[in-house]
């Protein structure tokens, strides 16, 4: 049989890190294919060496049957394999528009007509994006369905997506899988890559498991108990998620009241106490990213004040919020979660540098010491606390970024999106994690796209247009949240 | 709304030509403003140059060097030894095709080292404006050249329709820019590579071509623009182009042109240029004190700056 | 000829003034001088303007003056070839232009007012020649090898030692007219060679202070009469040179004659306003016109400054406080 | 590993140590090593300071006309009349004081103008490198200044333990500043803010405040480097300083100081200023004609900036 695409024992190396071992993947002719794996077990890797942009130390690639092109000759790559990266490949100081044509507006730009050709992309995949605006003015989930709009639109035979759901929300996911339906419809092979593993058995006919660099298996989808993949990817037996009970205490941790930040919430309070889980939930431009950020001190909100811990810190400051008790993980890892060049060790230990050493030195031996004990907790795969954040997987990085909020003890934590990109078994690693510091006695606010993240919430308060709707007590099920969030049950 | 954006120094000029109309009677007359337009035409092709290659996220320091030493270069390949020549007896016509040549050369050695030697842009064309001005050193001793053949004094002595020729090549080849870098495909490329130049390769750009090419192009402008010195001064000195660069920049920057690529417009730069233009021109108008003058200078290049700030609305970087 | 006499009712005109630099000491006292004398020989002059030793801007700062209505152009264009065209526009508008210290290559002027720049090098080397008995090694602090100044000053100086004093070593150095390469050049070379014996500066503005100062931490600061002397030469006459000579710190510096420079160029630019001519031979301030190919110079003195001569009141820097 | 790559440019420097030797016996006298050294001493601080600018992301070409203006203010305010001064009548031990804090001032003002107004640092300290130059030009009208009180010439000039006191000065400064922004909380968070500003920001890191400090730190850094050279040289001219920022990039830089923040270290930087000053000793001890000089020498940093390049293993940028 003839596939489509194949990697055959790929080998990739990065200095002492071996990111693909003798691994590989086929995949049928318009199949969709998943490739899942823990952090860091090389599926971006795979990824940037099927779409031509690194060179495998050793393995080779074929597209029907036939080698693949040279690496410089990038046209030929394209008409092969369009691909929506990890990381983003969004430019910008570019408009929308010009992002979803980049090199292929023609020789000479019609402007007018580029704009309308992307009116009516973003309109058919039901992006709410002005094609004019700079693609750095949007937020990091419209800038994603830019980037899936843009690889849908090649034409392209064969479709990579590399985690395009992890920032996206519900309706959103379900707009990516109608699209993808009717392209696999048209014959369009996909490689479909998430660690929401009910994605995979929603839209994936069969699925590879990379663990340790390996391919582990390959079967199809219909008929493999859930369990079984989980297993397959961590080498062991898969653990479920149990409720913790728990009792809220007397402490109010994290208070607010008539907040508000123009055009993103209005009039908001809440409270949250020691011991207690609070979520945020709410469907796209509901407000909550933005309620976060100020609860963090982040933003300056117009009106009214936060309250951490006994304390008001002045607005806006976020070493006094932190100084407070406050813990934070920030929706874009990129932007505001770690610096790329520094060490895991730094990364995680920016907060606590105070007490690393005496008369303002840090001593490199117990911040060394602090991050072995972070990355034990939050099994963070690095080559070591010495590693570059920069040159860690996706899912690995952002627990770099947990392990800088939960590294101060926190009284009070608010993490957005805390999961984004983390595989299954870290997930529930770091919700166990913001348990535990709760467990400790610190309120910690969770603000999440996905309803599994808000499981751990003692309750849920659901944002509807910039304001808080409703009060859901744990208990509640999938449809009746989404059904708050939609704004169709009041 | 993005549109404007490369015009927040339009207001800036307009300030200028109220406060200078005021200042000095002469100012507003066609022959000043001419001759402001004259005096910057070599240098805005310079701005033109590293105007494009900021936009594509490198540097340029060596293009300054250029200016003297392409023309240098070329006028003693043709000219007799008894003029300062190299006495090769090239043929005189070959003298703007060489200063080109020699300007494309140091374009493709800054690039070839920055591309593929993957060194950085900035010490790497440091280097390249020493080495070149020791180009032009070593050869003239340090020697001015003034006898030139006829054709490398064209450029920048002739009047055509009335103006400098320097002002309608000045012109065009910023009209030529701006549609350049407006409207076609491998202008808009710069954009990318400036920006991102990681996506701009995953988008199937050939980033290294390109930039190397946006580097020869800069040194091609370069040169020109010394030839266009060189006409305008009638000969040509050890020091020509030897302190631009800053100027250069500035011009560029408070245009609206990003040092981190990816960010800024030809038609911004040019605005820049203007600014400075002006600037240079009241104050030599007005006489202030040469030990002064570079403050009031520096502080006008303050105020551009925020006023492009704060018609910008954006921070600089 | 007719003196700074006659004030100008009709005929004359505004005399364009262009300063080739603010940042030397030699440049700043000529300003000063033209300042005070152009109200003494009465005048009429536009604002100055200031080229900052870049011939591109002197062209700019001409056009600026021209527009202004200029009826003679005083300039000291510190790049003789890249004037040219300049000169040749000025020559189609009948402007007459006065260059100062520097004779342009091409071009018309009405006259140069100067010191023989090759004189002062060639002074600096008979007096180090005969001091150091012809052998022996000395380091001639150059100026800017772009510049013709500094050009002139070196090529004198050396082609003066290898005719004359063929036994003496050269060490030339270029130092761009800034005092921390002077300082460090001068340390090093006498490091290789302790038995230096003679230093040409060419800008005492800028060398006199750092080579007094490695002097000095080497214990070479002694008295002429001392075996160890290093004999040093300056060039340019400042007051402070003159201090230097007087301490015996230095022997000698050749008085470039900032007064007679802001005189003689005021003098000649109002007398082309006036419509007055000049032919060659020797004038009646102790200096001689000579023809040039384009135009006439005027060779001012600029005599030989040693401890000899140093309290001479006429010397410019003896004047300046 | 990541130890190691601060110091790629050591086998440059052993190459160069060893190619001086055989040209010359007198290089590698301790005399001849020491003169390096000390030539080097006042520009090393300038280097140390754009090195910690640089590393927190920032820019700042001021620090060349801050080496001549803060000196020159300084004594101008404590020197009577007749001597160039003010005629303030100012003790004369305070004019150290004063150039530090004249220092500290143009460091506060730019970081003023980068942080609070979020203006291009590279056009702010342009402009600043023009004014500063200006504030030390109208106030001594061009002119050299002679008449110095001994305090300020001491530093430059004294002799400690058999060593030039600047030597001793910036090796102490150096030892800080590697131990400062290796092991202080505070100098980490250079790392972090050139790195990630953003990210430094979330973290906790006062990030303007350190911004701040860290300008504020490299003006004082450039008034002590002023002061070093103003004692060497014995004077103040006008140029002092003029033309050292080249430099002081192309030292940091081959040090392995990137432009783009968040990487390198004070000793790179360090190691840096040494080639250099070695290339300098060396063609001045061959007596290298002056014309052909620039071409050996930025030849010379080409290739340190390769030999860096490849012991590095990274692209530089
Ligand atoms: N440029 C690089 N330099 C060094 N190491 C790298 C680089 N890119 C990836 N790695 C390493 O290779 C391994 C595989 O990374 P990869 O990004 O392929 O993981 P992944 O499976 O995509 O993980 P995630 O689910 O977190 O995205 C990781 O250990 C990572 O640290
Ligand atoms: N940086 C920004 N500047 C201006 N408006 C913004 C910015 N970021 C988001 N917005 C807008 O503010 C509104 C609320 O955004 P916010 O991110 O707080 O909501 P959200 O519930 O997180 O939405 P989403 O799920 O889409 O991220 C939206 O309309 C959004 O487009
Ligand atoms: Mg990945
Ligand atoms: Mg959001």
């Amino acid at each position: 049989m003839i596939y489509h695409v194949e990697a055959l024992n790929v080998v990739k190396r990065f200095g002492p890190t071996t990111a693909l071992d003798h691994a590989g993947i086929t995949i049928a002719e318009g199949e969709t294919h998943a490739l899942v794996g823990r952090n860091g077990a090389g599926k971006s890797t795979l990824v940037s060496i099927l779409t031509g942009l690194q060179r495998p130390d050793g393995g080779e690639v074929r597209f029907a049957g036939r080698p693949a092109p040279a690496l410089a000759d990038r046209d030929a790559w394209r008409r092969r394999v369009a691909c929506v990266y990890q990381k983003s490949t969004i430019i910008p100081a570019l408009t929308v528009a010009e992002n979803l044509f980049l090199n292929r507006q023609g020789r000479w730009i019609d402007w007018r007509g580029l704009r309308a050709r992307a009116r009516d992309l973003l309109a058919t995949y039901e992006v709410d994006v002005d094609a004019e605006t700079l693609a750095g003015d949007l937020g990091v989930e419209q800038r994603q369905l830019v980037e899936i709009a843009r690889a849908l639109s090649f034409g392209a035979t064969f479709i990579i997506l590399d985690e395009p759901t992890a920032r996206l929300d519900g309706p959103a996911i379900e707009r990516l899988f109608t699209r993808m339906r009717a392209l696999r419809e048209q014959g369009v092979t996909m490689m479909y890559i998430s660690h929401h593993l009910d994605e995979v058995y929603e839209i994936c006919q069969s699925v590879t498991v990379f663990r340790d660099a390996r391919q582990v298996m390959t079967r199809p989808v219909a008929g493999l108990p859930h369990d079984e993949l989980v297993s397959a990817m961590t080498g062991e037996a898969a653990v479920h998620y149990e409720a913790r009970p728990r009792t809220p205490g007397q402490n109010i941790v994290i208070k607010a009241e008539n907040l508000s930040l123009s055009g993103r919430f209005h009039d908001v309070g809440l409270t949250v106490r020691s011991g207690e889980v609070v979520g945020l939930a709410g469907s796209a431009s509901s407000g909550k990213v933005g309620l976060a950020e100020t609860l963090a001190g982040l933003r300056r909100p117009d009106t009214g004040r936060v309250e951490v811990n006994g304390s008001h810190p002045r607005s806006g400051d976020v070493p006094a919020f932190l100084a407070a008790g406050l813990g934070f993980v920030p929706e874009d890892r990129h932007r505001e979660g770690f610096v790329p060049l520094l060490s895991v060790a730094e990364n995680a230990t920016v907060p606590i540098a105070r007490r690393l050493g005496r008369f303002g030195t840090v001593s490199p031996a117990r911040r060394r010491a602090e991050a072995a004990h972070l990355i034990r907790t939050l099994d963070i795969k690095t080559e070591g606390p010495d590693q570059p954040v920069g040159d860690l997987s996706g899912g690995n990085a952002q627990k770099v970024v947990f392990a800088r909020a939960l590294v101060d003890d926190p009284k009070a934590l608010v993490v957005i999106n805390p999961t984004a990109g983390v595989d299954v078994k870290s997930k529930l690693a770091l919700l166990g994690a913001v348990e535990d510091a709760v467990e400790r006695g610190a309120g910690a606010v969770v603000v999440s796209d996905e309803l599994d993240d808000l499981r751990i919430c003692d309750r849920v308060l659901v944002m509807y247009h910039g304001r808080i709707v409703r009060d859901v007590p744990r208990g509640w099920t999938d449809h009746e949240l989404v059904a708050v969030m939609e704004g169709i049950e009041q | 709304m993005a549109r404007f954006r490369d015009l927040t120094l339009v207001p800036v000029i307009v300030l200028l030509l109220a406060v200078g109309a005021v200042l000095d009677p002469i100012f507003l007359t066609s022959g000043n403003l001419t001759n402001i337009l004259q005096q910057q035409a070599a240098i805005s092709l310079v701005v033109l140059a590293e105007a494009m290659i900021l936009i594509s996220g490198k540097f340029d320091l060596s293009l300054e060097s250029t200016v003297g030493m392409a023309p240098a270069l070329a006028v003693m390949l043709v000219v007799p030894a008894a003029a300062g020549g190299f006495g090769l007896g090239l043929p005189a016509v070959l003298v703007i095709p060489l200063c080109l040549l020699v300007g494309a050369a140091v374009g493709a050695f800054n690039g070839f080292l920055i591309i593929r030697f993957q060194l950085s842009a900035f010490v790497v064309t440091l280097a390249m404006l020493i080495i070149v001005h020791g180009l032009q050193l070593g050869p003239t001793e340090g020697k001015t050249l003034f006898q030139l053949p006829d054709s490398i004094l064209y450029l920048g002595s002739a009047t055509w329709l009335g103006l400098p020729a320097a002002i309608w090549i000045a012109a065009v080849l910023f009209g030529a820019g701006s549609l350049g870098l407006g409207y076609l495909r491998l202008g808009r490329s710069l954009y990318a590579i400036g920006g991102n130049a990681d996506a701009a390769r995953a988008a199937g750009i050939r980033v290294d071509r390109v930039l190397w090419g946006v580097f020869v192009l800069g040194g091609v402008l370069a040169a020109l623009a010394g030839i266009l010195e060189t006409g305008r001064l009638g000969a040509i000195g050890a020091g020509q182009g030897v302190g631009w660069i800053f100027m250069v920049f500035a011009a560029a920057v408070i245009g609206g042109v990003s040092m981190d690529g990816g960010k800024g417009t030809i038609l911004g730069a040019l605005t820049g240029v203007l600014v400075i233009g002006l600037v240079q021109n009241i104050l030599t108008l007005k006489g202030v004190s040469g030990f002064w003058q570079p403050v009031v200078y520096g502080g006008i290049i303050l105020v551009a700056l925020m006023i492009s700030r704060i018609a910008g609305g954006k921070a600089q970087d | 000829d007719g003196g700074g006499a006659a004030p100008s009712g009709g005929g004359g005109g505004k005399v364009g003034i262009d300063h080739p630099r603010a940042d030397s000491d030699f440049w700043n006292s000529y300003m000063k001088y033209v300042d005070t004398l152009s109200g003494e020989l009465k005048v009429d002059r536009l604002n100055p303007t200031n080229s900052q030793n870049d011939v591109s801007k002197l062209v700019g700062n001409v056009q600026a003056l021209t527009g202004q209505g200029a009826k003679a152009i005083i300039m000291a264009p510190q790049d003789t070839g890249a004037v040219a065209t300049t000169l040749q526009q000025l020559e189609n508008k009948k402007i007459p232009v006065v260059s100062v210290d520097t004779r342009p290559d091409k071009g018309r002027v009405f006259m140069v007012v100067r010191a023989d720049n090759r004189a002062y090098g060639t002074k600096a080397c008979e007096f180090l020649g005969e001091k150091l008995g012809g052998k022996g090694k000395v380091v001639q602090l150059q100026g800017a090898l772009g510049s013709i100044n500094g050009r002139d000053r070196s090529e004198a100086f050396t082609e003066c030692m290898k005719t004359r004093f063929p036994g003496v070593t050269v060490f030339s150095e270029p130092t761009e007219w800034e005092g921390s390469k002077a300082a460090s050049m001068l340390q090093t070379r006498l490091e290789q060679h302790p038995d230096i014996k003679g230093v040409y500066m060419h800008a005492g503005g800028v060398h006199l202070a750092p080579t007094l100062q490695v002097l000095r931490t080497k214990g070479l600061l002694v008295p002429p009469q001392d075996a160890g002397h290093v004999f040093v030469v300056s060039n340019d006459g400042i007051p402070q040179e003159f201090e230097a000579i007087r301490k015996g710190e230095i022997d000698a510096t050749v008085s470039q004659p900032a007064d007679l420079y802001a005189r003689y160029a005021l003098f000649y630019a109002k007398a082309a306003t006036e419509g007055k001519t000049f032919k060659p031979g020797p004038t009646d301030h102790g200096s001689t016109i000579i023809e040039l190919p384009n135009g006439l110079e005027d060779q001012l003195p600029a005599p030989l400054v040693t401890k000899d001569n140093v309290d001479d009141q006429n010397l410019w820097g003896n004047q300046v406080k």
